[in-house]
């Protein structure tokens, strides 16, 4: 059955000569997906996200309060042209290529800093992007305050992944800032909960201290005013803290470090590494610590590492954290959301495994125009308000694979009901919910789902029911208000019936009897009102339970 | 609820059974609306003096519920609980209970009855000004007049108020309807269908005046009623039948406990072999945790089982005629098996062999042997025999 | 079934009721065993013959249903069916039908009744040296016999075979029970319960002697049926009362068609005022579409409908007592809308009405207005002004 | 309530220090996730995978049938030393590092070709696990069957993406091919139907010319022996099908041909281009084709996109494909899963969108060991069988994401019950899936799911539907013999009951209507028999669905 055929023994020789090395714009070039470029609406909010997220952290390490304009214009079908406009600190002729024209170039990747963008791969991926679909260049003007701003146009040679600057001129006006201006095809602007705009308006949220102005295609401009002139700080480098770091990274770092002895490069290479602690580690482990860095074994930074699982140590600095803080968050969730109640909560730092500092920040906004319907296109209809959760990582909106993400997960692991929330996915809430950590753990290329580390779930979940809990109490509170006014109709309601039938059997007189009942009424409620209106809800919903378990048994013949 | 608990609560709450049973059987219709006029009178006092009205009503969960060795009957305990007025889960079941009790107050003071429904039907009404009704839901009413029973310790015949009537008798029985012309009519000449009995059985409305029988047959589905009346078995075995048609009405149960009371008859009981025959045998002698607080007055502790049982199907070679038993019907007998009036050994085995065989078999079943077969050998043989459950 | 459709049918299908339903009404016992033998010699000569053995029987399809308009009854059309036995489908099918035919051919000429879960049980038993049962479920049985009214054209009771009784009798009706003592009995003597229905209510075992009454008031609940004669309504107005206690069983719609056939007597039809309701009347007066094939001895197609309908709701101020229809109602109620039989315009004013309003209003309602209303005012002012539903 | 701040502001050129490029290594180092190095059990498979489809594409290429050892040690908790040994060409000096020590380098990136492995980021990033979680070298030993074999031990200098060969030495014995050892904590060996055990049984499923030998944790051994001594052809390179290439490719090839004019690039760069199609593309654009492709610009060249889709190709050449085969997957299957029934089928090759050639190879082995319970581990009831889906992407087993490819898709969008399968899940079904291309479109980096392109959906199902109907009648002819049988032992069965009803009623002989009755059932059996056994069950079925529709009326009263 078998074919038979000649064969021609392929050395290992021949083989050789056909290897070759690719750059990484070839390779995400053809992987896109990898970059979130995938989708037709979903690869523009992207777009708008990369240029966002790089104005905001641009500004905030230069200290300046971001006003950020967003434009999208339809130029045809499924092609469209977006800009964005920054008052940043700009750039220079020596960064704008590295910056917009290459991939994995960045200020961010090497250094553990909170920062929204990361690896530096989203600028220079809409840059290949654009010119993959379009064959044009990106558009650029920036000054850096200093000298003249200039303009330029930038492609990528994607075989060497280097940047290629074109139409390079200088202009005679002052600017500060960043202008990008780049086009592509393929993509589509929809107002959905993944479209654009609403990744603006939860940009704002977590960015009170932003101006953000949008101009949609339909030729609508949004402006979503800053609620705070707090400027956060810029976030600092940290060094990394002990707890959870692999063997890796500290023969990684042993091997760059500027230190001569093992026991000066973890005082000056790690977090919350003292004397006290050195001689402790030098207990744990086989070897002398004066020893030179650069000749650290695996095995001895496996002992150190071993030596660390062991030593308790301080909570990581927060240094490089930059939390939006609770008051802030309450005022921006009041402006943008407009709920009728908002609790927040700013939880300490926090370490998940890999020795990264890490904090949670938590908003609950309830009632008024909280929750689906309120700000969305949807029917108005009271009766039909759903959750929204809202995602940020480092303030970053996270969109996309909901599904995936601690967040969602630690949301829908909490049993509401304990909180008065019957049914969850129906109720006018809003759930703000900001990650922050110097290293987001990303489940995925495309930035938009949070790993569930253990750490990371236990963190929010405490902290969502530390909100959910003072949430519980308005929203009983307010039942009770409303109860107690349904109480005092009811039982008048009720009195002229009861007066009857006691009339009819005793032959007393049914007005009398009327008007003592209701000055039984008046006294009851008085007496309830120097009570505290929560207890007194619980007390009936027992009281409810009670009579209601009293009474399970039906009878077995009618 | 575990033998020794209820062993307990018993020694504190305990009736005497004869004393309380003579004197409830005793009261008639001015004597309960005596009781509810009291009532209403003290809830009016209450009003007056400014106090919480309330009434108070027995707690009807089965924590109240308790088994009454001596007696052999289901009781409701004496825990009791308070309703009143101005507590916002209990106003609406004020209202209704006031609403029953000026209606049950009329029905007795202008010699009335009326079935359950109908006294939600004469209720039901929109509150004054609102769109709320005065009863939603049957279910409502009947809980009212259950609570009433409890106020005033009664049932609710006498409070000429009853349910379906459900059930039929056959055999020597004279039986006198005295609020209904004196009706006298004897209960084996009525052809092969008998008497249809009424809801309400009591002694004021229906006299046994005479009855010429050595036992009373109660049989639980309606087929085999009729194919033991086809064989004649009555009038060969001087029996009283009684067919009840699934679950004993309250009617029927009234109408069982007066044949055996009152005229000392033995009182077998025969049901298809599976759980549900088991409960209607335990309900018909030891009375419902449901109806707990009327067992006095409905059950027959003296009354005894004569099939179908398990050794039956043995003796007779029924086996494949039986059904298998399904996962509700295990379950079921499961629990039977704890109940403290199963707790004797024929029982505990014949539940345990039901379990572990997990067959039941039908009366019907019998018919496999021959049509006649349960009048003319199966019937009489254990009859003679005194083959019983206890 | 269309209009059309169902009329056309009939021309060809036709048969003059009075005649054929005399002969059916005369049948006895040995009529039908004659019956049976013939059809089963039938088969045995097939197989003698080496043909495939047979019978026949009728399609039971919605298809094979069609309105007599003349007559005003349901009937089963004339579209057969034939089972074989070497054919894989028919084959365990034909083996029980012969048992079945076997069996009932026992009871007819040995003179024994039977009900039809006795048959099943009778029968069911192990095949040969295999696990297979011969029945494994009442159905199967009861499918069997339906077949072989069908074949020999007759009624299960007249294969003294039969269902479940149900049903109670109340008036100034005197019946003889021929089959058993020739007991006499007359049924306003029974007190307030009644005379309990017999599953089997043909000629030749209970005769109907002597009818003192003006009409038939057929009663949909037992609880209805217990009010009047409470009221004692059957004496004051000379009515006999029928409560069938839900859907009208067999024996006693045997009952209403003799009554009305043998006695010249009107029957008036009083239900609850809701698709159910409606269902039990159109069953008693036209047959139902799974007995069509006795809607001769079974219907009654001029009976009338008293009541409950929405006028009395409005006449009487009925609104708060109403219930809202369940969409299921509301559906059942859009079918009726479509039968033939209720193709008129008293009967399309009423369904529209309720489906318009989607409310649906009990007998026991009436109780609103006070307990005798019913008996004093509602039922003999319809009566009186001839106030019916055709 | 603001808090002020001393504003420090970073300039644009103060950031501009801060730039830095970092490596692919760093990156992938950073998410691995991305290479399907997560999860313990999933990322000792993954390895395994990454060695063995290396091992088979050398071989392939190189006309050698393939031998393949795969050994798995358990060394300590979640610690393993995997090592694969195959008989390919080998690997020189020259090329052994970036091989196995330098990311996104390869033999197969940057061609057209079908091959298992693709990105060039599999067997390198094993290296770099390796080394990240043990602090070890891999340890290589190869030859190329000229000169003398060597061993060396690689890892990879993750800041620059550069191999580190340390130890090499020359070995005195004859050796060809490759022996990669590595050893890697925080894994897991499962038995599994996502470990290495079950993803060694398919491929050589897929691979019937490889033989493969696998030795566990246990200590077991288990081989799978070749069922075809046919080497698949080795694949060639392909030139990219116009229908469906981008404007952004027409470019970057224009620029990197040696053609000097349009006319030849399209002739020579593209498949089934020729005189006429040129005339035709001459026709459509608004320029000459004798112009300098190296001056080809975007507007030109999205013109001849443009034409490309107006004009009818012929169907690409599938010369790069490499299909196993109707009959080599039948004896795998029959080999290894040991069904009771095999249907197979290879579809001529189509094109989805970016031009790119595919083609669809089914198996579906019904009844024996098929479906799962079979070879795994459980329970070995009958009626517990369950459908196996085999996914397959040019012969590589796909073992993960199941629910987001495009086979396990077209697989659920069938309606089963029309080829005789009422309940899919519980059918013992094995369905062999086998998708080639010279680029399949994968929806991760972990290359486990292929996306549900319109084209390749279609051609799914049209495949699968087309076996499947083979299958129904096996599965129909099948039923009609057992009810067969069944039926003659049912009418024999009864006889006696009806003889002896009838003969109480008629007082006919009982035994002589028994006879009867039997020749009877005899001569209907014998006329069945001359007709087609599948007519009668299709009548039976028909005859039972009309008996039980006549009586579908209950009767109301009972």
């Amino acid at each position: 059955m078998e074919e038979e055929r000649k064969k021609e023994i392929v050395t290992g020789e021949k083989l050789a000569k056909e290897f070759r090395e690719h750059s990484v714009a070839e390779f995400f070039k053809k992987n896109r997906q990898m970059l979130g470029l995938y989708g037709k609406v979903r690869t523009l909010t992207t777009i708008v996200h990369e240029y966002v997220t790089n104005s905001l952290d641009a500004c905030e390490e230069a200290g300046i309060l971001p006003e950020i304009e967003v434009r999208i214009d339809e130029l045809g079908p499924e092609y469209y042209q977006v800009t964005v406009k920054d008052n940043g600190p700009g750039l220079t002729k020596e960064t704008i290529g590295k910056a917009l024209g290459k991939l994995l170039a960045g200020t961010k990747f090497h250094r553990l800093i909170q920062s929204r963008g990361q690896q530096g791969i989203g600028a220079s991926g809409c840059t290949m992007l654009c010119q993959m679909t379009t064959g044009k260049a990106v558009r650029v003007i920036t000054g850096t305050g200093k000298g003249k701003p200039f303009a330029c146009e930038i492609t990528i040679d994607p075989k060497r992944n280097e940047p290629k600057i074109e139409n390079f001129r200088e202009l005679n006006r002052k600017f500060r800032g960043l202008m990008i201006q780049a086009r592509f095809k393929g993509v589509l602007y929809r107002e959905s909960a993944t479209g654009p705009l609403e990744y603006l308006r939860r940009t704002a949220i977590a960015n009170p201290h932003a101006k953000i102005i949008f101009r949609s295609p339909k030729g609508e401009k949004i402006v979503f005013n800053r609620t705070s002139a707090y400027i956060p700080k810029p976030p600092k480098p940290m060094k990394p803290h002990p707890a959870g770091v692999i063997v890796d990274d500290i023969i990684t770092m042993a091997h760059h470090t500027k230190a001569k002895k093992v026991s000066s490069f973890l005082k000056n290479d790690f977090q919350r590494i003292g004397d006290s602690v050195l001689e402790q580690i030098q207990k744990l482990v086989s070897f002398d610590l004066n020893k030179d860095p650069k000749k650290l074994t695996w095995k001895e930074a496996e002992e150190i590492a071993k030596a660390f699982k062991k030593i308790k140590f301080l909570a990581p600095s927060t240094d490089g954290l930059s939390p939006i803080g609770e008051e802030r968050i309450r005022k921006s969730l009041e402006s943008i959301v407009q709920p009728e109640y908002v609790v927040t909560l700013t939880r300490p730092a926090k370490v998940y495994a890999g020795g990264y500092p890490f904090q949670v920040e938590i908003g609950i906004a309830y009632g008024g125009k909280a929750g689906i319907t309120s700000e969305n296109n949807r029917s108005q209809e009271e009766e039909s308000a759903k959750v929204e959760i809202m995602r940020f990582a480092n303030r970053a909106p996270l969109l996309f694979d909901a599904g995936n993400c601690a967040i969602t997960k630690a949301v829908h692991s909490i049993d509401w009901k304990r909180y008065g929330v019957k049914d969850l996915e129906n109720t006018p809430l809003t759930i703000f919910v900001n990650f922050i950590s110097v290293h987001v753990p990303y489940t995925g290329a495309g930035k938009q789902a949070i790993a569930d580390e253990e750490e990371i779930m236990e963190e929010l979940r405490l902290a969502l029911m530390a909100c959910a809990r003072k949430t519980a109490r308005y929203i009983s509170a307010k039942r009770a208000a409303i109860e107690k006014k349904m109480k005092r109709d009811m039982f008048y309601k009720y009195i002229p019936e009861i007066a009857g039938a006691l009339s009819k059997i005793t032959k007393e007189n049914k007005e009398k009897l009327e008007k003592k009942l209701q000055e039984l009424v008046v006294a009851k409620l008085k007496m309830e009102k120097a009570n505290e209106i929560l207890e007194k809800v619980q007390a009936t919903t027992q009281a409810k339970e009670k009579s209601s378990k009293d009474e399970d048994l039906g009878e077995e013949d009618e | 609820m575990s033998k020794k608990r209820g062993a307990k609560k018993l020694s504190k709450g305990k009736m005497m059974h004869s004393k309380t049973h003579a004197k409830k059987e005793e009261e008639g219709p001015k004597e309960i609306a005596a009781k509810i006029r009291e009532l209403a009178m003290e809830i009016v006092k209450d009003i007056y003096a400014g106090r919480n009205p309330k009434f108070r009503t027995k707690q009807r969960g089965r924590s109240n519920v308790l088994f009454d060795i001596e007696e052999g009957i289901i009781r409701l305990g004496e825990k009791s609980t308070t309703r009143t007025f101005l507590n916002i889960a209990h106003a609406k079941r004020f209202l209704q209970t006031m609403l029953v009790m000026s209606k049950t107050y009329e029905y007795l003071t202008s010699n009335k009855t009326a079935s359950i429904r109908e006294v939600y039907y004469e209720l039901k009404h929109t509150i004054g000004n609102t769109k709320e009704n005065t009863f939603d839901d049957q279910r409502e009413s009947d809980a009212c007049i259950v609570d009433l029973e409890h106020s005033i310790d009664t049932i609710r015949e006498k409070l000429n108020v009853h349910a379906n009537p459900k059930g039929a008798l056959y055999g020597d029985i004279t039986l006198v309807d005295r609020q209904h012309h004196n009706d006298t009519f004897n209960c084996l000449k009525l052809g092969r269908g008998g008497w249809s009995i009424m809801s309400r059985m009591e002694p004021h409305e229906i006299e046994i005046k005479k009855v010429n029988a050595n036992y009373v047959l109660v049989i639980e589905t309606s087929a085999m009623y009729e194919r033991l009346i086809e064989e004649d078995f009555a009038r060969k075995n001087k029996a009283i039948l009684i067919g009840t048609g699934g679950q004993a009405a309250r009617g029927t149960r009234r109408l069982i406990h007066r044949l055996h009371y009152e005229h000392k008859l033995p009182v077998y009981v025969f049901t298809d072999g599976d759980p549900y025959g088991w409960y209607i045998y335990s309900v018909i002698k030891q009375g419902s945790m449901a109806l707990a607080a009327h067992s006095e007055l409905l059950a027959c502790p003296e009354a005894k089982y004569i099939g179908m049982t398990l050794e039956d199907v043995e003796e007779y070679g029924l086996q494949n005629v039986t059904e298998k038993m399904k996962p509700g019907d295990i379950k079921r007998a499961k629990e039977l098996l704890s109940y403290e009036w199963f707790q004797n050994k024929p029982w505990q085995k014949e539940l345990k062999k039901a379990i572990n065989l997990k067959i039941r078999i039908e009366q019907q079943a019998l018919a496999n042997k021959s049509l006649e077969f349960v009048a003319k050998e199966y019937l009489p043989k254990k009859i003679k025999n005194k083959e019983f459950l206890p």
